[in-house]
């Protein structure tokens, strides 16, 4: 025990769990993402691979990994190199901060939720990078989209998150989802007594964690039928494999967020059994949960504009935000104001 | 806005009258072919259209006005090599949207020196059209902007569907 | 009408050419549902110029055709629009017929409208899938092939193919409508019904593409008069132009169907004409299985075909639009030239001057409410 | 009052998106519709036009091409070759080579429709698969009939033995005056041997000019 509780070790520990963690379940959210849509579309998806399609990720693996990665020639080749690496780090830098349950958490910080946004935002610095770098006119293209989409979505998200630390009043998310504790009604999702918006909030902050991930209906950096692939046109092999794992860990990042943010984390919906393990088991339901409806959006609604998507984020969901943040705000002071006055 | 076949036809045949100029483009290059216009109206049942007008090529750009003045659209042009006659036949094809009347101009010109004016001006759609036209029977349109090959591949001299063509 | 000027596209032209640069939408592009090539000058999403370059499936039917007898050249013309391949087929057998006086039994007549009209539908379906995948949305179309799978079924079980049919024959048919055919068309028409509403429901009301097809690449009733665009183009601009009522072919004539148009002159209207061409389809399957005749399916045609001398035109809405077929005989047994007019080629000459000044992702949008395939252009 | 279409907007089109999703889920809990296809195949239609083969005749289990070529001139691919000879005791020629260009046929059924002695007819295989190009450019159709009718005598011993000794009559009355001509073609078989027939001929059936093979076992 004692062991364990050297810090360093922790971490370490810590960081190869969640590399592993982030790995499978990027591996096997593209399998899940697969039988999904297979399962909307009505056919089997992948089921050759082993025992109905087990093995898929890992054939995938391979064949990623066997093939050349292959450095056209007119690119900037450091950083055409260097964005697969740099789209994965933050996802894995984000979930050290999560916690998976009371207890399970790689690093515990009082400022987590900062941590996460700062580098969450680091994400489309990546994307933007191997976009340029490619030196194709598709990738350009969708780099510019990235950065546009991004900039215009964290606005809505941050306002949210605001609204959100006026109700707990800290940034540390073990903390938060402590404040949750006790049952299904003090999830911040159902808080409408703090806000009457508080659903609201959730919709907009799970429509900017989409739009953020670049998640289908707001795909602009991939949109495979207008820009071929975006800013992957021009990695192969396991260059674009790492974007690919990076998307589906991103997910997992702004997924547990949400979780952690609005469902009340790894407490229990029934107010008992959420300590150990069984937290662990309420945190990662939740997170399929939201996990499988992104995945059930992607399949069922099309792409949107490029421009409606930057009127959706600037002209309705900012102006809503804002009004959730003044919402809320006015009902957390009124009573102040009241008590002081009467 | 709707022409009836009478008032075609009479338009038509007022071409014979007008000057055998086009609007614009190079008139001298046109051979100066008979200038009488022949309008005849056909059954549908038989042929597939109405009108039947038989136009010199330099009239071409004005039979196309007509067309378009009495609200046509255009419907192809293709061409036909009458190697027995040593001639080339193009054939415009205007289709009304609104009445059921259907069009047919021609207009033949020397086989050596296949050469009509473009009538891309008033139809903007005939521009493709023509240069199928020259793709396939190197029929010359003076004045289309864009007279290389289209369908076939862009480093070819041949015209396929010559009568004399061989592959 | 509504004349091209009203219509302002939904963006605006560039205004720094020299920031301008060129971008090669094609020959292999997934938006190019085949080898369409365009060759965009762009001002960052913004498309200055946009100049479709055709060719690449290049066969020479045309030539094809005057190299054999007028009977041989029926294969291939299941092979210009392998979607639509019956109206293609009606409309080469409808001119020799037409040419040659041949008398067509009643029977095949309305064969040919329904099978037609299955044809134009399991053709809107691909259109309606593929118009989905460019906008990405994915699902549609798997939905859209089960039924189409349903139709294909039922023609293979007709005529023996899936998708090059070669079903018409001068005279008639390749073969007799069997019972098994006319019920399990009454059925699918049935089924057919809700199937309309779920993509209604899942597509057509979705807010996403409503907004992606509302109000992009106008394409007015004047600027398809001066193309020839026809087909659900020219409908989708308010004008009622339907070969089936402008130039009446087989029993049509004799059938009630309505010609939908909504003067939108959008994409979203080109798209909600198709959608309830589906519908006007039933309804004739369903008025043509009722009035459907017994009798011969094949009518007197001579052993060695001679066509008069002259030229004859024959056109058919096929599910892009007009195709027309004009055949010139000297009088032999090889035809002496066959002019294929293909709807896919006016529809997309008009490309280069409605597309100007849109973005990117709204032209491949308004590319795919067009309805091009690549073998119907290029021929 | 814009404000409130903008909200009633909204509205409308959140709902339109939450139909789109309870339809994909109602579609998702539906059956699986597509065929497993190396594990389950469909059964193709009577009409189903495959590439065209030979028809085994019932009565003589041989082939009722008389080499006419009329096939021949109907296609419009010019992918057919056939070749027949004249056999003893028999009124038509016999086929005794058809090959199909499948890699330039069109599958028109212009061959089948323009027989008039309905020897020919489209086969039901639509898997054809091969390592070798000549196993498409030279797809011999005799030799597919040849095999085809080993089975059928295996399955049919007496249609077979029938036929075999139709043949056999018809051969003899054949010999007796051979100015008569007999009804039915004649098919050689192990039992009745032609003084023709060698076994190189049966070892290679390809070979264009050939005496009649043993077709029975």
């Amino acid at each position: 025990m004692s062991f364990l509780q050297i810090e360093p070790v922790r971490i370490l520990l810590y960081l190869v769990g969640i590399c592993a963690f982030v790995g499978a379940n990027a591996a096997y959210l593209v399998l899940a993402e697969r039988k999904g849509a297979g399962r909307i579309q009505r056919r089997p998806g992948p089921n050759e691979a082993g025992f109905g399609g087990i093995l898929q990720p890992v054939a995938d693996g391979i064949k990623l990994l066997a093939k050349q990665v292959m450095v056209p020639p007119g690119t900037d080749a450091l950083l055409f190199r260097a964005a697969p690496l740099m789209v994965m780090a933050p996802p894995l830098m984000c979930l050290a901060m999560i916690p998976f349950s009371d207890s399970i958490v790689a690093r515990h910080l009082n400022v987590g939720l900062l941590f996460v946004f700062s580098f969450g935002s680091i994400n489309v610095m990546a994307l933007m990078l191997g976009g340029w770098a490619s030196r194709n006119k598709f990738a350009i293209i969708s780099s510019a989209r990235v950065v546009s989409q991004n900039v215009a979505y964290e606005i809505p998200m941050l306002l949210v998150v605001i609204t959100l630390l006026m109700v707990t009043g800290t940034m540390d998310l073990n903390e938060i989802i402590h404040q949750q504790g006790g049952g299904i009604w003090h999830w911040n999702l159902f808080k409408v007594w703090v806000n009457p918006l508080m659903p609201v909030t959730f919709v907009i902050f799970f429509i900017c964690m989409l739009a953020e991930t670049n998640r289908a209906p707001f795909d602009m950096a991939e949109a495979e039928s207008e820009l071929v692939a975006g800013a992957f046109t021009e990695y192969g092999g396991m260059g674009f494999g790492v974007f690919f794992m990076a998307e589906y860990a991103n997910i997992v990042v702004g997924c547990s967020l949400a979780t952690v943010l609005f469902l009340g984390g790894w407490q229990s919906p029934i107010g008992v059994l959420s300590g150990g393990l069984w937290g662990a088991g309420w945190f990662l339901l939740k997170l399929y949960g939201l996990i499988f409806t992104v995945i059930w959006i992607r399949w069922t609604f099309p792409r949107t504009q490029f421009y409606s998507l930057l009127n959706l984020s600037w002209k309705i969901l900012i102006p809503i935000s804002l009004f959730t943040l003044l919402l809320t705000g006015a009902m957390m002071k009124l009573p102040v104001v009241y008590h002081q006055f009467f | 806005m709707n022409p009836t076949l009478e008032q075609l036809t009479e338009h038509f045949k007022g071409l014979t009258a007008a000057a055998a100029v086009p609007a614009d483009g190079p008139a001298e290059s046109v051979s100066p072919t008979p200038v009488l216009v022949v309008v005849q109206a056909v059954d549908f049942a038989l042929k597939g259209f109405h009108l039947d007008v038989a136009v010199g090529p330099a009239q071409v750009v004005a039979a196309a006005e007509v067309a378009d003045r009495a609200g046509f659209g255009i419907d192809s042009i293709t061409g036909v090599d009458w190697l027995a006659q040593n001639e080339m036949e193009v054939v415009y094809d205007f289709f009304h949207p609104t009445s059921p009347l259907r069009v047919v101009v021609r207009a033949r010109v020397p086989r050596g020196s296949p050469e009509l004016p473009t009538i891309g001006g008033v139809f903007p759609g005939a521009n493709w059209h023509e240069r199928e036209t020259h793709d396939f029977f190197g029929i010359r349109f003076t004045g289309n902007p864009n007279l290389k090959p289209f369908l076939l591949p862009e480093d070819a001299t041949f015209h396929p569907l010559l009568k004399d063509y061989k592959p | 009408m509504i004349a091209h000027k009203d219509l302002v596209p939904l963006g605006r032209v560039g205004d720094s050419p020299q920031e301008t640069f060129v971008l090669n939408l094609g020959p292999q592009h997934p938006a190019a549902h085949g080898v369409l090539r365009v060759l965009l000058t762009m001002d960052g999403e913004w498309i200055q110029r946009a100049e479709p370059i055709i060719g690449y499936i290049h066969r020479m039917h045309e030539k094809m055709g005057e190299n054999r007898t007028w009977a041989k050249f029926l294969p291939n013309t299941s092979r210009i629009d392998y979607l639509s391949a019956m109206h293609y087929t009606h409309a080469f057998v409808g001119a020799v017929e037409r040419a040659a006086k041949i008398e067509v039994p009643l029977r095949a007549e309305y064969a040919r409208v329904i099978t037609s009209e299955l044809n134009r539908i399991s053709s809107h379906m691909v259109w309606w899938g593929a118009l989905l995948l460019d906008l990405g949305g994915f699902t549609p179309i798997l939905y859209a092939f089960d039924d189409r799978e349903k139709i294909l079924d039922l023609l293979e079980a007709l005529c023996g193919a899936r998708l090059t049919y070669c079903y018409y024959r001068f005279g008639g048919l390749y073969n007799d409508v069997d019972d098994a055919f006319l019920k399990g068309t009454r059925d699918f028409v049935a089924h057919l019904r809700p199937r309309l509403k779920m993509y209604r429901d899942l597509v057509t009301d979705n807010i996403i593409l409503r907004k992606r097809l509302t109000g992009i690449g106008p394409i007015s009733a004047d600027l398809c008069r001066r193309y020839g665009a026809t087909g659900p183009v020219i409908r989708g601009a308010g004008v009622a132009y339907d070969v089936r009522r402008a130039e009446p072919y087989s029993v049509y004539p004799k059938l009630d169907f309505k010609i939908p148009t909504y003067s939108e002159a959008d994409s979203m209207a080109r798209y909600l004409v198709r959608m309830d061409e589906m519908e006007e389809s039933l309804h004739i399957i369903e008025q043509a299985l009722d009035q459907i005749p017994t009798g011969p399916f094949l009518g007197k045609v001579p052993r060695v075909l001679k066509l008069p001398v002259g030229d004859t035109c024959y056109a058919v809405e096929a599910a892009r639009g007009r195709f027309m077929v004009r055949i010139v005989s000297d009088g032999k047994e090889i035809p002496y030239r066959v002019k294929l007019r293909t709807p896919s080629f006016s529809n997309l000459s008009l490309y280069e001057e409605a597309s100007k000044g849109m973005i990117l992702p709204d032209a491949l949008a308004m590319m795919g409410s067009l309805d091009l395939v690549i073998p119907d252009i290029d021929r | 009052m814009s404000l409130l279409t903008a909200l009633r907007d909204t509205y409308s089109g959140f709902k339109s998106l939450l139909t789109g999703l309870r339809i994909t889920a109602r579609e998702a809990s539906k059956p699986s519709i597509t065929v497993q296809y190396p594990h389950e195949t469909l059964k193709m239609p009577e009409r189903f036009r495959g590439h065209v083969k030979l028809v085994l005749d019932p009565v003589t289990g041989k082939s009722r091409c008389t080499s006419c070529n009329l096939c021949v001139r109907a296609c419009p691919s010019d992918c057919i070759t056939v070749e027949g000879i004249k056999r003893e005791g028999e009124k038509k020629k016999s086929v005794s080579e058809y090959t199909l260009d499948f890699t330039t046929c069109s599958l028109c059924g212009s061959c089948v429709e323009a027989c008039p002695s309905d020897a020919i007819e489209y086969s039901k295989d639509y898997n054809v698969v091969s390592l070798h190009r000549e196993d498409f450019s030279r797809m011999d159709l005799v030799k597919k009939l040849e095999a085809e009718a080993k089975v059928w005598a295996e399955k049919n011993p007496e249609a077979a033995a029938a036929a075999a000794a139709a043949s056999a009559a018809a051969m003899a009355a054949a010999a007796a005056a051979p100015a008569k001509p007999a009804v039915a073609p004649a098919p050689a078989s192990a039992a009745t041997p032609t003084p023709t027939s060698t076994p190189a001929a049966a070892a290679n059936p390809v070979a264009p000019v050939r005496s009649p093979e043993p077709k029975t076992t």
